[in-house]
């Protein structure tokens, strides 16, 4: 087995760790973004523009962070401490700036979105709706953010509650089943399986702050470190690692910006993201190869992705198929991390941002498709890319990405997954790697192909030009295009990554 | 519920006899609670407070706070009778008790039959001519009134050097009340002494052991540190001080217990409408 | 302080006590009850607790008994056990 | 008068004259009792802050105030320190917040008694206020049998069952208090005093540890608490007698006894004994925290059971008492320091609940959950700020359930209990299907009545229902909003709180 | 043996009576046996008390003045045996001629305590026998499950 180099933990004494309130600001900028929402309430256009100034506003701050995570530095900033020694503290390192950006600027996009969705469908709460969606993100940015495992713990609880009423959005029966198991399976794993491992690394080592090279290294034994990781891999059930995936297709309930931002965004991107922090920064990848700990992880995040894939070809609803897609390309990143080799784990933080491109596109598209047709099944919607061709070309790029097919960045960040592989000694992970991607391709390009080349019995031939509104389909372009632009310009993804995983 | 009853009392005995072995004799005069704080106020209570009544001046000094408190247990229980029995709009409970008696009633009527109720209708009957009032009863109550209450006066004044004060002068002055209301009829008594006044009297006797203590406070001292009240009383030192303020304290405590002794009364024996009595 | 008098006046308590709780009539049950406090203040009185004793002797042989007395003639006599 | 010397017996004076004079005016004009409580009530947060300060200022962080100026073995005193300061604030913040909120609920509950009703409310304040900082033990039975008399009355007031189950309080309230009664007197003829921290110095110099009587003594005063604090297996009394009290005695009443018994439990036994004698005999702390394990899983599961809110709720105070009393069995500090803290969290959270179940029951007419259904419509700031407490009460951050679950765990942790450590998990779970119920009816669902066979009538036939927004009334929101953020607030400064419980958790000793 | 029944016969008896009274509150099925039971568990408590203040040859807790009144009023009768007077004139009593007044003072409380409690409980009792028209504990329960 190769030996790791030890250059990063040098990097990591030498960074310079500066505070800042920078941090605390782009968490308020959505976090007070309500009161002056639902003062607006009652002006939609009013409200709509709160929102774009509170994302916009949010981008800038999160903007402002990037130069100095560039140089090197982690900003620190501490909001209170509730523990004696362990406070409530936001840290921003080259990982957190990766999330972080993505997580803003989608939010821009998904906003623009949920105009275009919300106002033709005529849904009702709409305010209160936006207002959750606000609270969402500054849950995210605050996981993002987190300088260590309380932090974490608190923002992640949080993100759960605030988007409870974003998943059960249409109040009905459904919604209420959805709601239901969303809350079961994120309370209980986080509160059964997180907080008890949280403590007891807290208890063992005394120290919570995420490092470089972890802080449990030598201070439990294997089998407690066996027993805890798992813990937090299944625990952080936001990442969806089989078995606790089951949430995701019952959110599906949820509107499509919302469904877009679960999957693409926020909810799923923030469990991998645990599960990566935890990896990096609680175990440290040092610790875990010296335990041996990473094929344990692997078996089970491979597990994932080849059972994930085969459910979704049988899916209809489209929906539902993209969700146990999500399932699948999450357990990509968690494979990615549990190489536990340098270039993996780049791959892995790379493919939190392309596969959010990439899936945040193709939800995009599938709500774009119900707004101007109400149809949900995949088996309505042969055809209908006469229809709606640009939507569909924005879904066949969408598509590309998930599957790593250039000139996509969805396949840049593959590339590097599937070359940790041979990295770390166990070529033959490239298995799953592999085999997914060919059914990846499977559940997603039919649909592309019968929408353009079949008719069915919805759209034939003389199926005229409809799009959906502006608001729908400006934004889907926007990350279908953003989707290729990683392609080509993917230096600042892998430059935020890389910081992490040398510095963190 | 017996089984449990009786392993809980068994285990409760059991421990408590385990306990017995282990404590001093009966009547030893050195045991730890003989001769620790006891030889304290026994040596030095009457150079303390010039009160001979150990008992009085530890209650009514040293413990002064418990006392008070103790005083307003008796208001609780007052305030908290009135609370739980009195019907103010007359309609609630009077109006539940009526239709549940009348339900059980039928219900015991089919169980037992007529005879049952007959002999209750009997038994009532008599109780009817017991409760009216009797020449010789009354005329005893107004022979011996004046007695008791003058009784009552002289254990609440006296209780510095002889057994009794606040309280049990309080409770003879209530019982002789009560006895009036038995052998006179309640709203007879009530029109003497009425409601409001003994409420009144109630609030008025906590609040003269308050005041007492608030005084105190406001002249410098700590609450119930009744030395200083010297500055007040005429011609005393800080020692008589506080003779002269357990006599005050006394007084309160005869006021509340009295008036809401009496008011408990009242209220259990009318049924909380204050209309008729026993 | 007396013992064989204190004696006594205990082994009539438990009797009184016993007696109290086994009567089907309430109202008789009272009035032992009167007769039990007014031997525990014959007892105090006994042990040097006059004051003890005397309050005794007016709260609960006293009105303790009338409350009880009091409540028996508003609700009912008759006792099942 | 140096006023902030006497802030301790101003704090206890400004509710006990407050008593009487609003008995005295409500015999006068019973609409000024309402305001003079508030006043009152107010004057004796005032005074606790004061209070608090100075024990934070002073050296030693102990304050000692002697009543009638005696010395204390001979007089009574109170005794204030990081614990008891804390936990008397509390019950004043409480009693405040409820005093405020009572404006509506008493006129419409207990109409024509209101002064009566204030005056048992200040009467109780008093007792719960003095058994949190008296440091004489038998000052603290009197004290007690003030809370206790006035909270059988309060409770009797109520409607349906209440007398019934105020009975049964009354029976296990004064076998309680009797058995505590007890232990004081086994402790009394061992060491001949009264006086708390006297008794402890005793115990240490002469040695008596090793003596039965003052085991028993201690175990009597032990099963006294936990009667008084409704401690699985002796916890029967409570739901009944809370769910059936009027709205406004439950939310006194409920955040106050029971927090308030385990405050005394925790005293007595590491004030007044040491934690060397009280763990010293390993299987039985080992048994107690089994008990309130047991103690968790009942409350949890029956209130799962109940479908009256009030009752539901009144089971997790059971729960919860199983928590505190978990923790400060667990012989260590970490665990004791989670005791403590979760004392007043959940004194916060309880309150929060019992508030917003009240409001509920002051619009809705009902404490069935069904009444609960699509009030997020109807009334969204009461289901706020249930949801919340609600949260806290699952242990969620950054409200404060989650910070005192964090050290009991730890203590769980560290105490190598695991039974109790999932024993709390899975309590928090039930919690969390508890409440999402809850909140799923009230956000899913149309707004609807119970059919409730005894409510039929006169008073059903009362209720009109509103169109849309339907809220409580202000002074109910207020406090209601005050707690809920307060729980927030608590939780987020938690670290500060911890800091000043530590200094007692210190003082004890631990190994 | 013996001796520990003899010199302790007080506090067995109490016992005794205290679990007497204990029983009945738990085990009676009539709301006024159990208040009965009640008041007989709290005065075997206050017999305890007083019984721990007991001393062997000592008198009435009340200084006896003889004849030297005057500035604390009229002297108290003559009690019990007599009291050194030489040396209560020189400040110092002798501790064991007196019983022990503190439990005395503590159980004066406690009466006060339960005689109130005594009136609340028959305060409930008069409401539940409005309610249900019965005080026996069975037959209620019967009625609210009705």
């Amino acid at each position: 087995m190769r030996q790791r180099p030890r250059k990063g933990v040098l990097i990591a004494m030498d960074t310079l760790v500066m505070t800042s309130q920078l941090p605390l600001y782009a968490v308020l900028a959505s976090a007070l973004a309500p009161i002056p929402l639902i003062l607006a309430g009652r002006n939609p256009n009013m409200r709509e523009a709160v929102t774009f100034a509170a994302g916009f506003l949010k981008l800038w701050f999160v903007m402002k962070m990037l130069p100095p995570v560039l140089e090197g530095k982690v900003l620190e900033y501490t909001l209170f401490e509730p523990v004696a020694g362990l406070p409530v503290q936001f840290r921003v390192d080259g990982m957190s700036m990766l999330f972080a950006l993505v997580a803003s600027s989608l939010w821009i996009l998904t906003s623009a979105y949920a105009i275009g969705y919300m106002r033709p469908l005529k849904e009702h709460a709409q305010t209160r709706f936006y207002v959750f969606f606000a609270f969402s993100l500054s849950a995210t940015l605050g996981v993002a953010f987190a300088g260590n495992l309380l932090t974490l713990y608190v923002f992640y609880e949080l993100l759960s509650m605030s988007t409870y009423p974003l998943v059960t959005h249409h109040q009905d029966a459904e919604a209420r089943g959805g709601g239901r198991r969303y809350l079961t399976y994120l309370l209980a794993t986080s509160v059964g399986l997180v907080l008890p491992a949280m403590l007891f690394c807290y208890l063992k080592s005394g120290d919570m702050t995420f490092a470089a090279g972890g802080f449990l290294a030598g201070k439990v034994t294997p089998t407690e470190a066996l027993v805890l990781l798992l813990m937090f891999v299944f625990g952080f059930a936001k990442a969806g690692v089989m078995p606790f995936h089951g949430w995701l297709p019952g959110a599906m309930v949820a509107p499509t910006p919302v469904s877009a931002l679960l999957h693409a965004v926020a909810v799923v991107k923030v469990g991998v993201f645990c599960i990566l922090r935890v990896v990096t920064g609680v175990f440290g990848l040092d610790f875990l190869e010296q335990l041996d700990l990473g094929l344990v992880v692997s078996f089970i995040a491979g597990f994932t992705v080849i059972c994930s894939s085969l459910i979704a070809l049988s899916q209809d609803n489209l929906k539902r198929r993209l969700a146990f897609s999500t399932v699948g390309q999450l357990s990509y990143i968690i494979l990615g991390a549990s190489l536990l080799s340098d270039l993996a784990v780049k791959g892995s933080m790379a493919h939190i941002a392309m596969h959010a491109f990439g899936k945040i596109t193709l939800f995009f598209c599938a709500g774009a498709i119900y707004v101007a047709t109400k149809k949900k099944y995949i088996s309505d919607m042969v055809g209908i890319g006469r229809r709606m061709p640009i939507t569909m070309v924005c879904f066949l790029i969408g598509s590309m990405s998930v599957m790593g097919l250039p000139p996509t960045g969805g396949l840049i960040s593959k590339l590097h997954l599937l070359l940790g592989a041979p990295d770390s000694g166990r070529w033959w992970l490239m298995l799953f790697y592999v085999v997914s991607t060919l059914l990846n391709g499977a559940y997603l390009l039919p649909i592309v192909f019968r929408a353009f080349f079949k008719t069915g019995k919805h759209f034939d031939a003389g199926t005229e030009v409809q799009e959906a509104p502006m608001f729908c389909l400006v934004p889907l372009t926007l990350t279908a295009i953003g989707s290729i632009l990683l392609f080509f310009f993917p230096h600042l993804v892998f430059e935020l990554a890389s910081l992490m995983v040398e510095g963190s | 519920m017996k089984t449990i009853g009786l392993l809980s009392v068994l285990f409760t005995g059991i421990l408590l006899m385990i306990a017995v072995v282990d404590f001093p004799d009966w009547g030893d005069p050195h045991s730890p609670a003989n001769s620790y704080l006891s030889t304290h106020y026994i040596e030095d209570v009457e150079e303390e407070t010039a009160v001979p009544n150990m008992v009085t001046a530890v209650l009514a000094d040293y413990r002064a706070f418990d006392t008070m408190l103790e005083t307003s247990v008796v208001f609780v229980a007052g305030i908290a009778i009135f609370a739980i029995l009195r019907s103010i709009d007359g309609t609630s409970l009077a109006g539940t008790t009526r239709r549940l008696q009348r339900r059980g009633r039928s219900k015991k009527e089919k169980r037992k039959g007529q005879g049952r109720n007959r002999r209750d209708e009997m038994v009532a009957a008599a109780e009817r001519e017991a409760a009216k009032p009797d020449l010789i009863v009354q005329t005893t109550v107004r022979l011996l009134m004046p007695t008791i209450q003058l009784f009552a006066l002289y254990v609440i004044a006296h209780g510095h050097h002889s057994p009794g004060g606040g309280f049990q002068g309080g409770v003879i002055l209530a019982a002789g009340l009560i006895l009036v209301a038995m052998s006179f009829g309640l709203e007879n008594t009530l029109a003497q002494v009425p409601e409001k006044l003994s409420l009144q009297l109630g609030n008025l006797g906590v609040l003269i052991f308050a005041g007492t203590g608030v005084l105190c406070l406001l002249l410098g001292a700590n609450f119930l540190d009744y030395h200083v009240l010297a500055a007040i009383y005429p011609a005393t030192d800080e020692i008589m001080a506080r003779s002269h303020s357990m006599l005050v304290v006394e007084i309160g405590v005869g006021f509340t217990v009295m008036s809401m002794l009496y008011l408990i009364y009242a209220n259990l024996s009318s049924h909380g409408d204050l209309k008729k009595g026993l | 302080m007396i013992w064989q008098f204190d004696l006594i006046i205990l082994v009539f308590l438990v009797i009184t006590s016993l007696i109290a709780l086994r009567v089907r009539d309430l109202m008789s049950a009272a009035m032992i009850l009167g007769v039990y406090s007014f031997l525990m203040c014959l007892l105090w009185a006994e042990m040097g607790a006059v004051d003890v004793a005397f309050t005794e002797a007016a709260v609960g042989a006293g009105l303790s008994t009338v409350f009880l007395v009091a409540t028996i003639l508003r609700t009912t006599r008759r006792s099942s056990d | 008068m140096d006023i902030v010397q006497q802030a301790p017996i101003l704090m206890i004076l400004c509710p006990f004259l407050g008593a009487f004079a609003v008995s005295l005016a409500g015999l006068i004009q019973r609409r000024w009792c309402y305001p003079l409580t508030v006043l009152f009530t107010a004057g004796s947060a005032y005074a606790g802050l004061g209070t608090l300060i100075q024990v934070l200022r002073t050296e030693g962080g102990v304050i000692r105030y002697r009543m009638g100026g005696w010395e204390p073995p001979f007089g009574i005193e109170f005794r204030l320190d990081a614990l008891n300061a804390a936990i008397a604030l509390m019950v004043v913040v409480v009693a405040l917040l409820v005093a405020i909120y009572s404006r509506q609920t008493v006129a419409s509950e207990t109409a024509g008694k209101e002064g009566h009703f204030y005056t048992l409310f200040l009467l109780l304040t008093v007792g719960v206020l003095g058994i949190s900082m008296t440091g004489d033990a038998f000052n603290l039975y009197v004290f007690l049998e003030i809370s206790s008399l006035s909270s059988y009355a309060l409770i009797a007031m109520g409607r349906g069952r209440a007398a019934f189950s105020c009975f049964n309080y009354i029976i296990m309230g004064t076998i309680g208090a009797s058995f505590y009664l007890l232990g004081v007197g086994y402790l009394y003829i061992k060491t001949g005093s009264l006086n708390m921290t006297d008794i402890a110095r005793i115990l240490q110099e002469h040695g008596l540890y090793s003596s039965n009587s003052v085991r028993i003594g201690f175990l009597f005063i032990l099963i006294g608490v936990w009667i008084k604090m409704a401690f699985v297996p002796l916890h029967r009394w409570l739901p009944n007698a809370y769910t059936f009290a009027p709205s406004t005695t439950s939310c006194l009443v409920a955040p106050l006894m029971t927090k308030v018994s385990i405050y005394v439990m925790i005293r007595i036994m590491f004030s007044v004994f040491n934690p060397e004698f009280v763990f010293g005999v390993g299987p039985r702390s080992d048994l107690v925290v089994w008990l309130a394990v047991i103690a968790m899983m009942v409350g949890s599961f029956y209130a799962l059971a109940k479908n009256k809110l009030k009752m539901m709720l009144a089971y997790l105070v059971i729960a919860e008492v199983g928590y505190m009393v978990g923790g400060a069995w667990l012989a260590n500090a970490t665990g004791l320091t989670g005791a403590i803290f979760h004392i007043l969290a959940d004194g916060l959270m309880t309150l929060a609940l019992f508030l917003a179940a009240g409001a509920i029951y002051y619009k809705r007419k009902s404490y069935n959950i069904v009444a609960t259904k699509g009030l997020f419509g109807k009334m969204p700031f009461t289901m706020g700020a249930f949801a919340i407490a609600a949260l806290s009460m699952i242990g969620i951050p950054p409200t404060c359930g989650f910070f005192s679950k964090w050290y009991l765990i730890s203590g769980g942790i560290e105490a190598g209990h695991w039974g109790f450590v999932v024993g709390l998990l899975t309590s928090s779970m039930v919690n969390a299907v508890l409440f999402f119920r809850i909140l799923e009816r009230a956000y899913f669902e149309k707004p609807e009545l119970p059919y409730e066979p005894g409510r039929q009538g006169k008073n059903a036939l009362n209720f009109v229902e509103r169109k849309g927004v339907d809220e409580a009334p202000l002074t109910m929101l207020a406090p209601l909003w005050a707690a809920s953020l307060g729980l927030v607030l608590l939780g987020v400064y938690s670290g500060v709180v911890i800091d000043f419980i530590s200094r007692y958790v210190n003082s004890v000793g631990f190994q | 043996m013996l001796d520990l029944i003899i010199a302790k016969f007080n506090y067995w008896v109490y016992i005794v009576l205290m679990m007497i009274g204990l029983y009945a509150m738990i085990a009676k099925n009539n709301y006024i046996k159990k208040l009965i039971g009640m008041t007989i568990f709290q005065t075997a408590i206050m017999l305890f008390y007083v019984s721990i203040g007991a001393k062997q040859g000592a008198t009435i807790p009340i200084i006896d003045h003889h004849g030297d009144g005057g500035d604390h009023g009229e002297a108290a009768e003559a009690v019990g045996h007599a009291v050194e007077t030489a040396a209560h004139a020189a400040g110092s009593l002798d501790p064991d001629a007196y019983v022990n007044p503190l439990p005395h003072v503590l159980m004066l409380t406690a009466i006060v305590v339960g005689v109130a409690t005594l009136g609340v409980a028959m305060a409930v009792v008069q409401k539940i026998h409005d309610q249900y028209g019965s005080i026996e504990e069975d037959e209620v329960l019967k009625r609210i499950k009705l």
